[in-house]
């Protein structure tokens, strides 16, 4: 993992999935308190794919994201605070509390509207790459969605026309079914698919597709800027599919801290990993693998995590005060914004 | 005689539990009926008693509809659960276009009798992709038998008359009656479509009321009746074939006629509803016809928000209140 | 000052030559803007002098559409072809709950500009699946903007104010316009969103009509003339927005109101009209409002059955004595 | 060609392919004598695929078509009378006139509702395969449809249905886009697929799929009768792909008899077939093709061939001034049939 990744590349990254991962525990925290309503996406255990492939991507692109957008919509940069807001349906939000957890967005951060309708993003995200290619300035757009959009036509058809349009769109699916319960057991949909290789799927349409450990923060970098670039070069779509093993919170039905607040001495070794979730712990935690590999560096790196860490809980208590101190929109502007009152350009 | 109680979602899988028993050509298609909600596991029993008539499928709603549709041209008759509203949007040339159409299409020769089934309204923090009511807009769509249960026993007979339909059918629940108890008889049995329920009589006024939209109704009713406010609250139950009747011989009785609905505005439910009213009860109107729906804005997340476009008890009863006034 | 006449096709296809030419964000997504029919080569001059920017998409309308909202979102400004109007039945997630929401669900924040078109309406011949008019549904989906030209003049205002507002818009022609000659401006020019255009004055009745139906409505106001009976012609041109104001005054004059569409009757456009004026205009009128609407049936193929249900000049001309002579 | 099929079979097809050729010609005929309105498609060029395709069904089988359906439904045994009564918008069509050129349909026969939807038959004849599998009596459907089909998500959704429930549905995709203008040219629409092997796409969803040459009959009846078979020994559906090459008359926009009324002279070596249509009436007529190989059992052969075009053409006029004689529906009956009536079983 080490190769390839330069060290303030891993540092950076760090720093996002911490700051995603604490930012999820408050998101649980401010359900269980009652805070918000609605079900609710996280992603904890996916850091490891949305972090370093965003961080691959220029500022000019645009991305488009999914109900399970916490982590992409951070790990871009966009204000936690914010974000916390947004999913209290806060003024203060992300969308001004009209979006809520599944349509978090930052459009100066370029990404198109955050649709919850699964299909959704990858066929808008085909819109953004035409908008790329229309203006001729090396421009892409990521779409970061689920496998479970291989479900729906709509994917087919953006993939195709993506493919057959050359259109610069890196297809990043989050294949998070493995260790999933599903539908069929009783837990939350995940994928009904025939196909055992979904990327038979782009590659039927002529599109260069690879498969990365979506945990290995350095092969989905690697894998992410391969792609862009041949994007950018005007060689068309990448399909790009990163395994995320399921974390257990994620089912049942309502997120839960199934496997605790994630305390980052296990990383450093200062803590054991035992119990029924050894395994994820030590390697399917994105966070407290890549916490782990740079701990190697020894004592001063151990204070570095340390560091990080706290600065991003800090960032996420201060979020969260912000969030719950901020006011609820009033009443009669819901009726605000329905239409755009720009005079046209 | 002892009354019992029940929640529209438990007579909901009371009413594909008998469908399923009693027709072998009934399956279901389609792994939550009720949603994610607490409800969820009523349906455990459905699939315990007939493993091999209900399928989780694929999300592919509109193969999942098309798989319904052609399934029931070939003699079957499945109810195809196409979950929250508006993914109903995504099967909708397979309800219009395939659906809908094929009987005529065919002189008669041939039908069409699927079941659809979707979780419609506001429900609170949905927001804008996860609240709508296609239902106004499938009206649209001749060719469909359109109901939209407000009770328990409602939601079983109505689902059991769609299940026997010849037709293809669309039932709509609200997502926030699933837990809603309502009296049920002893033995709730098949409702006809095209009667209308008046859920409550009254003099004063009437109000035309579907789905969650009748139980706002009525506690508004509650509340004008201790103002010497008498409502008559009239559900039609199915919006095609409509019980134009019932509705236009209450107008015939109070002269005043509120309409409620959750659809936005325009092309909504309540339009046709007055439109109608409008055309074939005039001579017996003595004020305008009012609308109560969501004003034509998308759907917002905050719970202020929400409240402030979707129509309550008072907001009715403030619209009564107008038609007694204005004339 | 000597008239020029120009087809609704040609000055459709004038319409996106000069969007196009002005307005490097616009392009075109869809083959066959015209159909199949004798106008469609009229387009080949978009093709040639924009080749970059005219695109021939795959049969996939939902995403095809989506495409378009995509772009939209990143800043383009495209025009999305949907053919013949039903296939918009493919693209109804796309263009209800993801263009017409965009906005709202992003506080304002986003926007998505794309301009849909398509062919609708009773074409002779198309049968069930090929002649459907879906705005009337779209017009319950807020957040959209929907105009329906009825003449070359306002086909291509329309649709220079469609690619340049800042929202997403339907433009819908109906298969039939496209061969009607109309009068045009030497210099054609943006129409205004939101007003009404009188097509004919008169004191005796109010018609209302857009698309298609006003030239029929025109055609019967001249029968009607030659009866002595003076109807007032009202095109909406956009149903979003309504210009209610232009509606309700000729009714206010005329006291009386016939609403005329090819949708079906049920949640269609004169339903809304009718609802809106039963609501707002109640006082004015001196007879029930009466909708000439296709009855709610699928549209048949065969000429006579085809006529039987399409609205015509002399079944509009019937509604108005109808609404004359009733009180 | 000659093996594989028996002698019985091939003059049946020869049969039907004939009755379907001068049904077509004669629906170009009273298109052009101002007979009916809208526009159509014929399924000449396509006969060698339809006729033994469905010639290896059973009668308790379903089928869904197309707007490219008149050949299927006579393969099916469809009254050519009914069917021609039906473009000309008769009471006596099989649709009663209310369906026309592109819903041609015979529930008697088997036949789900003929929709003129791109899309629409493939994923309306997996609900065909899942009846059949509901039912268990071994029945399968079978979808004919083109090629453009696939360019429509919920043909992809429909194939993975199929998959993952094997159910028992053939899905016989007929490529004609060989030799097509393609929109791009100005002519009909065709295949816009950035896959170069259409296969890929069944198979990318386990489904067993395989090509063959759509105007060899023995080569379809072959396949056809493998799939069907595996369909109804419960192992799936089966994709089949018959390559089509298109009809010159398709093109442009309404079909013309480019290639003139088919002369049986020209497979019995007693006419040439020198011209602009030479390779067509040598290789890729179907009719002519299979007439030719049939010739070669000598006179008695060509006398029957000849014999059975005369019959095929007497039929088809018999059932042209059927058609012309037949009423035209009473207006007032457009309001009848929204509903069925029936009171429910
Ligand atoms: C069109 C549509 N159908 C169904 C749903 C309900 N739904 C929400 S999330 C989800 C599962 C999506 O799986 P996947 O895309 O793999 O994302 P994951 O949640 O696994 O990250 C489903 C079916 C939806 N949002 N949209
Ligand atoms: C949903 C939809 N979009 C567009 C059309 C218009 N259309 C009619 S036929 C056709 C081409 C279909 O190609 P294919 O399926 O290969 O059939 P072929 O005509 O080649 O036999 C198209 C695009 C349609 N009927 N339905
Ligand atoms: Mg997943
Ligand atoms: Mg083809």
């Amino acid at each position: 993992m080490t190769e390839g990744l330069a060290d303030t590349l891993r540092w950076q990254c760090l720093e996002k999935m911490l700051l995603i991962r604490r930012f999820e525990e408050t998101v649980v925290k401010l359900a269980g308190d009652g805070h918000f309503r609605g079900h609710y996406h996280l992603y904890i255990g996916q850091e490891g794919t949305g972090v370093p492939a965003i961080t691959a991507l220029a500022a000019k692109d645009h991305l488009a994201t999914t109900h399970r957008n916490h982590g992409h919509i951070l790990a871009r940069g966009a204000d936690p605070g914010a974000g916390l807001a947004e999913i209290l349906g806060r003024a203060t939000g992300l969308n001004g509390g009209r979006g809520g957890t599944i349509h978090l967005c930052e459009p100066t951060l370029g990404f198109l509207s955050t649709s919850g309708v699964v299909g959704g993003c990858i066929s808008l995200a085909v819109g953004g790459g035409y908008a790329c290619a229309q203006r001729r300035d090396g421009s892409v757009t990521m779409a970061l969605f689920g496998d479970g959009a291989l479900e729906e036509g709509v994917s087919f058809e953006a993939l195709n026309i993506a493919s057959l349009w050359h259109l610069p769109v890196i297809f990043l699916c989050e294949n998070n079914s493995a260790g999933a319960m599903g539908m069929a057991k009783g837990g939350y949909p995940t994928l009904v698919h025939a196909s055992t290789d979904l990327l038979l799927i782009p590659k039927s349409l002529g599109i260069s597709s690879v498969r990365v450990d979506g945990v290995d923060v350095a092969a989905v970098h690697a894998a992410a800027t391969q792609a862009i670039a041949r994007c950018r070069s005007g060689q068309g779509p990448v399909f790009i599919e990163a395994m995320t093993p399921r974390w257990a919170g994620s089912n049942p039905l309502w997120p839960e801290l199934a496997t605790g607040i994630t305390d980052l001495r296990m990383a450093t070794g200062e803590s054991g990993t035992d119990g029924p979730h050894k395994q994820w712990y030590e390697n399917f935690d994105p966070v407290l693998r890549l916490a782990r590999e740079l701990a190697k560096g020894g004592a001063e790196s151990v204070r570095r995590i340390s560091a990080l860490d706290e600065a991003a809980r800090k960032r996420i208590a201060d979020a969260a005060d912000f969030a719950l101190a901020s006011p609820l929109p009033a009443p009669e502007t819901a009726l605000n914004h329905v239409f755009a009152q720009e005079t046209p350009a | 005689m002892s009354e019992t109680r029940q929640s529209y979602a438990a007579a909901l899988v009371d009413a594909l539990h008998d469908g399923l028993r009693t027709d072998p050509r009934v399956s279901i298609i389609g792994g939550y009926v009720l949603g994610l909600g607490p409800q969820r596991t009523l349906t455990d029993r459905l699939k315990q008693d007939f493993p091999d008539r209900v399928f989780d499928p694929p999300t592919s709603e509109a193969g999942n509809a098309a798989v319904g549709v052609g399934a029931a041209m070939a003699g079957m008759r499945p109810f195809v659960d196409l979950g929250t509203g508006s993914f109903s949007y995504l099967a909708w040339s397979q309800i219009t276009n395939e659906a809908a159409v094929a009987h005529y299409m065919t002189n008669g020769r041939l039908s069409a009798p699927v079941t659809f089934h979707l979780l419609h309204g506001v429900r609170g923090g949905g927001a804008a992709q996860h609240s709508q009511s296609p239902h106004a807009m499938l009206w649209n769509a001749p060719g469909l038998e359109i109901a939209a249960p407000s009770t328990a026993a409602d939601v079983y007979g109505l689902i059991r008359t769609a299940l026997a339909s010849p037709n293809p059918t669309l039932v709509v629940s609200h997502a926030k009656l699933l837990g809603i108890e309502t009296a049920v008889p002893e033995r709730k049995s098949p409702i006809p479509f095209g009667r209308a329920d008046i859920k409550r009589r009254g003099r004063d006024a009437t109000v035309v009321a579907t789905s969650l939209m009748v139980h706002y109704c009525l506690a508004a009713a509650e509340a004008l009746s201790k103002e010497g406010i008498e409502v008559e609250v009239v559900d039609p139950r199915t919006l095609v074939p409509l019980d134009e009747k019932t509705i236009l011989d209450s107008v015939s009785r109070t002269g005043r006629l509120v309409v409620v609905d959750e659809c936005p505005l325009r092309g909504g439910i309540a339009s046709e509803i007055a439109a109608t009213v409008a055309e074939r009860g005039f001579r017996y109107l003595k004020a305008p016809i009012v609308r109560v729906t969501r004003p034509d804005v998308p759907v917002p997340y905050s719970l202020p928000l929400e409240n402030f476009i979707t129509p309550d008890p008072e907001k009715i009863a403030a619209a009564v209140r107008c038609v007694l006034t204005a004339t």
